[in-house]
């Protein structure tokens, strides 16, 4: 037996993606942002995306790309405080902003991946955030529904990976990329380093392979990667 | 792939259970993640092609799989989830419980192999407690039976005391509803289709009024000459 | 700043176990089961448990030996056939025995770690593994509420802790053992290996120091840890 | 921890907003997993005594977070929730956002120090949305504000325009209801309690008179002496 060899170009890769999909891009702020897979995207003009994505990056970073070039119809987010553009498309109704806490993010992810429905929380019960859900009432107390959240795609940063799709992330560039990883029908890996199988120790996998369907290497990182100098 | 096909040349020589061990690992088919069940299902393994790229799911928290080892070289932190002590491939990783069972839920699964105490001409599949005697709990049956994008019950035709186990509703608590697309027995393959069980392949030493006499609910025969394995 | 040091003894790690705790063990088979810190629990003799586990391990062996000395109440548990004991017990009604299937169990305990109240599953609809467990429509579909289960001490085994609490585990030891790391207010943990702050590598760490409260470090194993020869 | 008193001797020489900067880092006790939300409270990490045990965490995956670092020492790939390159202390660990959140929502968190737009006497806090001006997304902000153990508002006592943030009743959007334990600012540290609002401490410069003036709602005084920092 042996494991195969998921690695391919980018712009095979990237080609998968249709009009009108869902697709959910690591990151939060530049560490595990997948410059490189956006970029591509940008170049093939996908249109009337739904992204969904801790932050909207900032002004020339990232998925600004996109909303630079009205790919994005819609987007589900945490916070994105850093990026005027999205704040004056949001303003304006040009783009849809969807708002979420960070972790029921984390968890409406988890809960896509792990092909679970919804979960039951008291997070944000009685504020304006949790206006419009559905509200459930287990053992007197309050609760909201929160649904499971899915997508078509992923586009993940890894460090490393194997030629299988184990995945190793680096630091905080961690973040949403395991969860995103697990909760999309077609997963898309950028990985600043390819390595041949066996090269990851089996207990040192952040992500498994089996969850991944696409890896590309990167070359040589864009400016984009690097420190930002406020 | 040159050496594909071997295991099947091989098959002239083998036994009916080991015959029907052989026939259940050509439905593995190349780059899926797969997970056996406990029993007859692990021996697919010793079936596959030498080399044969495929990932082997154990739900205790292991992608990669490899054979099974000897006492002696084993590890004692590494088994797969029936308790046997295996090796693992090159690529293979380790992941706790929510993880693996995140991946057969999410939909990861490609193909699982179970045995099963009866299967209905619905799909239906109980394979975890016969009432007042058996109740050891259902493990991680459940999930893998409903949520495996394609499931595969490798089981004897008939019980121990001769019984069909194929019929047309399950008497014993359900695992999973509607859940089974083929059974291969020791004596056939069988599909669940919408019109119930359809015969599509006849092992070597049986016959069709052995098929039929020992399953317990109406079969579609297919046209023409039935293929043996 | 610094990270403050968790290590403790055996004795005074579980001592602050009470009678009619509920407490989580961690293990598939014998990997992962932590036997020294059962041991102690015999020892001590604290009555009236509730124990989570997935399985009932093996005669003679781990929870075994808390079944054979009455300490157990109830179990919450996936499977226990290669426990005969386990078996008659909840046969006889001297042991009250709940069963979860295995996912269901980890998601169940994830739910409680995480601080939500449960979640909704379309697992087991329609089979008697989910009657009596409340059922909720979403978007037309019939789903299962499974509630939150998290428990007042977690006993777990880890290959190697920092005096901080970050834990390693090796190959199939980890199952359930992270899961159940987040899921109680106590974290007890016994690791073959103590190490200083540090000498874990901080991409490296299974189990974050923050879920951690007592450590233990064990000497030389017993022999319920190593090979089992059928 | 012989330095542990070395910062408030010092506070004698600082301005008020280093001042409340100081006296919030006395919150953080030995041995605490603390989150400093962004602005002022990361501030406070200049103000605990050399070596303190302390564990930070940052929500975007990091336990055990350490100074910041400047450029030039920056990792690329390691910043904290606001975006500043941090360094780790030996024993740090990253993990990703469903970890970092179970640790908060599962009660791991044993303080937060967050700013603030507002405050109400009943421990409501409103931190995350200005209708109409300012709506950027709440990010973590409600799941620190709601599950940690204590939460403590680090913060002016009136906004730019001298208005009072410590209302009877919140205007905006609520981050989190009754969440709010003590409020430290440029003027004094007040406490939320059962009753409402109660002074504890006046800071150096501050006045009872300029306190009563600056607060929104009525203020229970402490009997004898206010203790100053």
């Amino acid at each position: 037996m042996s494991l195969n060899d998921k690695s391919t170009s980018i712009e095979e890769a990237v080609a998968r993606i249709p009009d009108g999909a869902r697709v959910l891009i690591g990151g939060f702020g530049v560490p595990g942002t997948p410059f490189t897979l956006i970029h591509e995207l940008v170049r093939q003009g996908q249109k009337n995306l739904t992204l969904v994505k801790n932050d909207a990056n900032e002004t020339g970073m990232g998925i600004d790309h996109l909303l630079a070039s009205g790919q994005v119809a819609r987007l589900i987010t945490t916070h994105i405080g850093l990026n005027p553009r999205a704040i004056e498309m949001m303003n304006a109704g040009s783009l849809d902003v969807e708002f979420c806490g960070q972790g029921i993010l984390a968890e409406r992810l988890h809960a896509g991946g792990a092909g679970l429905k919804g979960f039951l929380t008291d997070i944000g019960v009685g504020t304006e955030l949790t206006r419009g859900k559905p509200q459930h009432e287990l053992n007197g107390e309050t609760l909201v529904l929160e649904t499971a959240l899915r997508a078509d795609f992923a586009l993940i940063h890894a460090d490393t990976a194997d030629r299988f799709g184990n995945l190793r992330y680096k630091a905080t560039a961690r973040n949403f990329n395991p969860i995103m990883a697990m909760a999309a029908d077609c997963v898309v890996v950028e990985a600043e380093h390819l390595v041949e199988l066996g090269a990851l120790a089996s207990d040192d996998v952040h992500t498994p392979g089996p969850f991944v369907d696409h890896l590309v290497e990167l070359g040589e990182l864009s400016q984009e990667y690097g420190i930002v100098r406020r | 792939m040159s050496d594909a096909n071997s295991p099947q040349a091989a098959a002239t020589a083998m036994d009916p259970r080991t015959r029907m061990v052989a026939r259940a690992a050509r439905e593995v088919k190349a780059g899926m993640v797969v997970n056996l069940g406990i029993g007859l299902p692990t021996q697919i393994v010793g079936h596959l092609p030498a080399g044969f790229s495929v990932c082997l799911h154990s739900e205790n928290g292991l992608a990669g799989t490899g054979p099974v080892l000897g006492y002696d070289q084993a590890d004692r932190n590494l088994i797969d989830a029936g308790g046997a002590y295996v090796s693992t491939l090159p690529g293979a990783a380790f992941f706790d419980s929510l993880t693996s069972f995140a991946m057969v839920r999410g939909g990861r699964l490609d193909l699982t192999v179970l045995g099963a105490f009866e299967v209905a001409e619905n799909g239906d599949l109980a394979n975890w407690r016969i009432p007042g005697r058996f109740s050891p709990g259902v493990g991680g049956g459940i999930e893998l039976a409903q949520k495996a994008r394609r499931v595969v019950v490798l089981s004897t035709h008939t019980d121990r005391k001769g019984r069909p186990k194929l019929l047309e509703r399950c008497s014993l608590p359900l695992t999973a509803a509607g859940c089974v697309s083929r059974i291969i027995t020791d004596l056939a393959v069988i599909d669940v289709t919408p019109d119930g069980y359809a015969l599509r392949e006849l092992a070597e030493a049986s016959s069709l009024a052995a098929v039929q006499a020992a399953t317990g609910a109406e079969l579609a025969l297919p046209l023409g000459e039935i293929p043996r394995f």
